[in-house]
């Protein structure tokens, strides 16, 4: 296993040919060429941002939403960026044709069941952005997907028409009411487990919503794999700033770098009330 | 053309290229070989290790910081009998030069990484990262109190009998480097590192905490290289004939320059590798440019030319 | 909408706004004066003066460096003398609260300095810049020896028989900044300045020698913030009754408030007002209102929450 | 005088309305609006480079070559800027509509004689940028003015058409030959001295050049306004690092702040010998 730590990575100078507005996020799409080819739900990229004069040293990291191997302008990914702090605001302010030295694909990839069972995708903010290609291949394996998505406000809310085709049904929750129903995304799921008979939970958004869904699984059988949003300083697995409190099967506890046997985790394993504390 | 001689020697150590990666930046190296192959830089230095597997601190790790970064790992890793057992074989597999980090919390725990070490082969060099606290002495850090800083030099240079370079590594948070450098020279150590981090802190304007779970961390990158060089060109100018291994914000071949004209006879490549996953052969490459454009036939012309250069100055 | 407090003290002496000059970053105010009404800021806090002119060192006196820069200017000034006839009475007409920072090459030097200014009325309090050269204890600079910090804030406190407030402004270049801390608040300082600047060097590549006249200079700027949020942080939790002017790359008003957070009562804006003439008015007005934001009704609540917001976190 | 240290200097964000290459330089209008008519022949202007994320947190400064008081813009200027380093780089790339944030005017201006004698004005490199807008104001004043320009190489010569219109003659220096005469543009001056009974030397440029016709005018009566060129941290003299040594009548030396007692100087009390050692 480990002589595949960042198999496939690749530093590239890539192109962005798209730039748009969705609600509160912006939607990129860059090319990447023969390497959308290698990405899969769940990896993600790290960016530089800010140019050659500036002082933010380190890459960010975000979640490949979907790779298109076909499109007009060869392979290209798709982000959703919330123009957040100074270096998503500095990549939202690039325009098309801009040149970003990004390293590609990076960290483990969602599990998919060998078998068609009925999954539940939860997303959380721009972290429904992963989901809908993961939507796709799951849907293609057979499996009847649900999905719930959950922002604070409708602008937050990331659910692009398209992407709905590949999902049976698609709820979506606001905290302030101004889009779909009021509440939280978290509030429907035991239920659903029981309606729809989910085996596996597949989720993404802040780790306050990845925690509320493992304490709804725990004790079941339902699998949840969440992908997990630890600050990086690497995204390669070099630095160990990017840990989290996991426990194996015999339950030791060790810390585990998200970003490359992350971001996606198994939900029963993490700490969740140890992120934050010494272990 | 100018053949340029890159090499470099450490103590008895010969290294093909004088540019490693820094102890915690590069984990034990196979993370870093997708992007480049390990033998192809002067050596890898890996994460510091220690006796027993160890957790390290609380999350958050890491702050970024203008032109820098905090970090508060608390010394994560599997133990040194994990380490000789599964990361060595893999660096000599590779074919990668190798500079084992040790760090202790007492006197005696050096030495015994220092002994199990002795017996391994193919180590160039053994890096003393003495910027941990002393469990014995209130917690005090080894590298910012003279004696306890000898005092790791001499037991680890008992415990290797001499047959492998020590290399030791310095913080800058002392009132004079020139005085621990002088020390560990005199207990035996046959090369410098430094600087490792700085102290620092971020205060988290959101939960008005410091941000870190472990409250103060180490700064890096290029805010401190100036404090780095200064540190180096000091330790030079009082111990020309030490070699220095001169780390400290050093991302492009330029800053590896400035460190060696500074008195450093190696530099080790830390958070650039964050940035740039590929900073070691750029750098690497930079260097071997500059160096030729600036005339010099050998790095070994260009250490410390900063120190001999001065009286020569026209106005 | 709360009304806020936003006045502060050090020692007995009282500041309508927290935000002051940094000594050496604003001369001695008259060529701010075009960029904004000196009286609408907390104090000016004048450039180090000694007891004769003084030329200072050779250009190039700057270099600018990652999120930072390196000085080196020596503390050139016009004198005691002249510093009191012109540049008081043009402060003081202006209507702008004055703290006069002094600097010697010995002891005696600083004695000299606070008796002539302990007759010049209309001085908020002295800041004692101990980061000099003792000239008669080989160069080693004041700030960096725990007895010579404290015997020149004893002679200083003589001097002005307790009548102005003393400042005493730290260097971050020590070991232990807590020490001397300590030290010189029990030979009779008021309050703490921190932190003076990081002792750097940048080589020129060209020449490839030291880039400025002096060699090594001071680091300044954003670079620095996490050394001296650290620095405060840890100088306010062991003294926590001892009031703390805090500086070091403070350039918005959410810098300000981190190192308020951190325990200092009061901010200096130095290499800021480089980039930007207008900074102390801007940090001025973003630090009110962040405070406002964050619910305290006062800066005084503010200082060293960090410190007591520690045992409430949650998780 | 010292109440007028930065008089008339104010901070604006200003735009860029025009970015042109000039051989190896660029050519920056500015728009100013109203402060162009403040501006006079040696005021430099500090820009900040690098934009919100920036590592150069210093201002980079930049003689003003001309001022326009009714252009279509309103009030603007023009720079002639060298693409040398990371923030002239920067400033050079930027398109126009760019908004900069400026502190203009800074620093003291040529004096301009008060009756009409024969001037000569000496530009090395981009320091002949401010010379053609001083040309036209000696020339007003009915001074004869003629102009000697050198620089390395032609790509480095700045010598625009309509400034040509101001001046008696104009001759190009260049090391390498490559544009006017072979030679450095020093080489003629004590022979011009002579033959054109100048009065005053305006020069601007770099340090050596300065130092070199202060060492021609040396022991003559020509005066010698130079405009000198030290790294500035803050150009408004709050940071003392912009010295130099300069003698007062009676030979007392003092560092003086070239950012406020300059940039333009007397060149016969410098002391370009000690510029860079202890005084
Ligand atoms: C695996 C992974 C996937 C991500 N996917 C997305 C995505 O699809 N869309 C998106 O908008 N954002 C995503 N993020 C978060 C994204 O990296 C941060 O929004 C971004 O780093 C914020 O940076 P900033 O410079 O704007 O903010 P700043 O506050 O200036 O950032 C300062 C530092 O904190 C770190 N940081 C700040 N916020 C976060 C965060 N939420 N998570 C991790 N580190 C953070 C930054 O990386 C940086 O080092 C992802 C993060 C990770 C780790
Ligand atoms: C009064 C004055 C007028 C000037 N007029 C012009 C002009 O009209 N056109 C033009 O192209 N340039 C001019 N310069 C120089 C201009 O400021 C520098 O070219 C520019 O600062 C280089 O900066 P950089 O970021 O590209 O280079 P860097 O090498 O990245 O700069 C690093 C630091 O060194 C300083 N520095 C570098 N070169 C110089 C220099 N030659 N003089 C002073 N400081 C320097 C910078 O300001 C900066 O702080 C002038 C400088 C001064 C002081
Ligand atoms: C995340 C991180 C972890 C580090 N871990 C170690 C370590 O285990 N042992 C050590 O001696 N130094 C460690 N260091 C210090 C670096 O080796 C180096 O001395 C320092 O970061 C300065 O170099 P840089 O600016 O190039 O990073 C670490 C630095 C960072 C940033
Ligand atoms: C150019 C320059 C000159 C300075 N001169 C003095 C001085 O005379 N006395 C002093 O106590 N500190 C001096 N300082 C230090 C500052 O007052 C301040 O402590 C330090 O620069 C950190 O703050 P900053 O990052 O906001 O600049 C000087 C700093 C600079 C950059
Ligand atoms: S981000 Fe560096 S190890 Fe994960
Ligand atoms: S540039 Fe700061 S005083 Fe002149």
């Amino acid at each position: 296993m480990m002589a595949e730590i960042n198999r496939n990575a690749t530093q590239i100078n890539a192109t962005i040919v798209g730039n748009k507005r969705v609600g509160q996020y912006h939607q990129l799409i860059i090319n990447i060429g023969e390497i959308s080819n290698v990405c899969k739900p769940g990896n993600f990229v790290a960016i530089n941002v800010g140019g050659e004069t500036s002082k933010m040293i380190l890459r960010r990291a975000f979640a490949i939403s979907r790779v298109s191997n076909n499109s007009t302008f060869g392979g290209t990914m798709e982000l959703i960026v919330a123009p957040f702090g100074q270096g998503s605001r500095w990549l939202c302010s690039q325009s098309e044709g801009a040149v970003l030295d990004i390293v590609v694909p990076l960290g483990n990839a969602f599990g998919i069941p060998t078998t068609p069972v009925a999954v539940l995708l939860v997303g959380g903010g721009y972290g429904s952005a992963p989901l809908f290609g993961l939507a796709e291949v799951l849907n293609a394996r057979g499996c009847r997907v649900d999905m719930l998505l959950g922002a604070s406000t409708a602008g937050k809310i990331y659910a692009p028409m398209e992407g709905k085709r590949s999902v049976n049904s698609l709820r979506i929750f606001t905290e302030d009411g101004s889009m779909g129903q009021l509440g939280r995304v978290t509030d429907p799921i035991a239920t659903l487990i029981e309606d729809l008979n989910i085996a596996v939970i597949y989720s993404c958004g802040p780790m306050a919503m990845l925690a509320a869904i493992s304490e709804i699984t725990q004790g079941t059988d339902v699998v949840h794999q969440c992908a997990v949003e630890e600050s990086m300083a690497c995204g390669i697995g070099i630095c160990m700033t990017c840990v989290l409190p996991v426990a194996d099967e015999l339950g030791a506890v060790s810390m585990l770098r998200s970003c490359i046997e992350g971001p996606v985790m198994d939900g029963a394993n993490v700490l969740w009330k140890r992120v934050g504390k010494v272990i | 053309m100018t053949v340029l001689d890159f090499s470099t020697t450490l103590g008895n150590a010969w290294f093909a290229s004088p540019v490693f990666t820094a102890s915690g930046c590069a984990s034990s190296g196979r993370e870093l070989a997708q992007f480049f192959p390990l033998h192809e830089i002067g050596a890898v230095v890996t994460k510091s290790i220690m006796n027993k597997a160890r957790a390290g601190r609380a999350a958050p790790r890491m702050a970024e910081t203008a032109s820098g970064m905090l970090n508060s790992i608390g010394l994560q890793g599997p133990g040194i009998d994990s380490f000789i057992a599964n990361d060595i074989p893999y660096l000599l597999e590779q074919k990668a030069r190798i500079i084992v980090s040790i760090a202790g919390e007492s006197i005696e725990e050096y030495a015994v990484l220092a002994r199990k070490l002795r017996s391994v082969a193919g180590i160039s060099a053994l890096e003393v990262n003495i910027s941990c606290p002393n469990v014995e002495n209130r917690g005090l850090v080894f590298a910012c109190d003279l004696d306890a800083s000898r005092r790791v030099i001499d037991g680890v240079r008992r415990a290797t009998g001499g047959e492998i370079p020590i290399i030791a590594k310095l913080s800058p948070d002392v009132t004079d480097v020139t005085a621990i450098a002088q020390g560990v020279v005199d207990a035996g150590a046959d090369a410098l590192a430094l600087i490792n981090t700085v102290l620092g802190m971020v205060i988290n304007l959101d939960t008005m905490r410091p941000h870190l779970g472990g409250k103060t961390g180490g700064l890096s990158g290029p805010a401190i290289k100036p404090i780095a060089i200064r540190a180096v060109f000091q330790v030079h100018e009082k111990l020309p004939h030490v070699p220095i291994l001169g780390m400290g914000g050093i991302s492009n071949g330029g800053d590896a320059l400035e460190m060696i004209l500074a008195g450093a006879s190696g530099v080790s490549i830390g958070t650039a590798s964050f940035g740039n996953p590929t900073a070691l052969m750029s750098i690497q490459s930079e260097l071997k440019e500059l160096l030729v454009a600036k005339g010099f036939s050998s790095l070994r012309e260009a250490v410390g030319f900063a120190h001999r250069n001065q009286e020569s100055e026209s106005q």
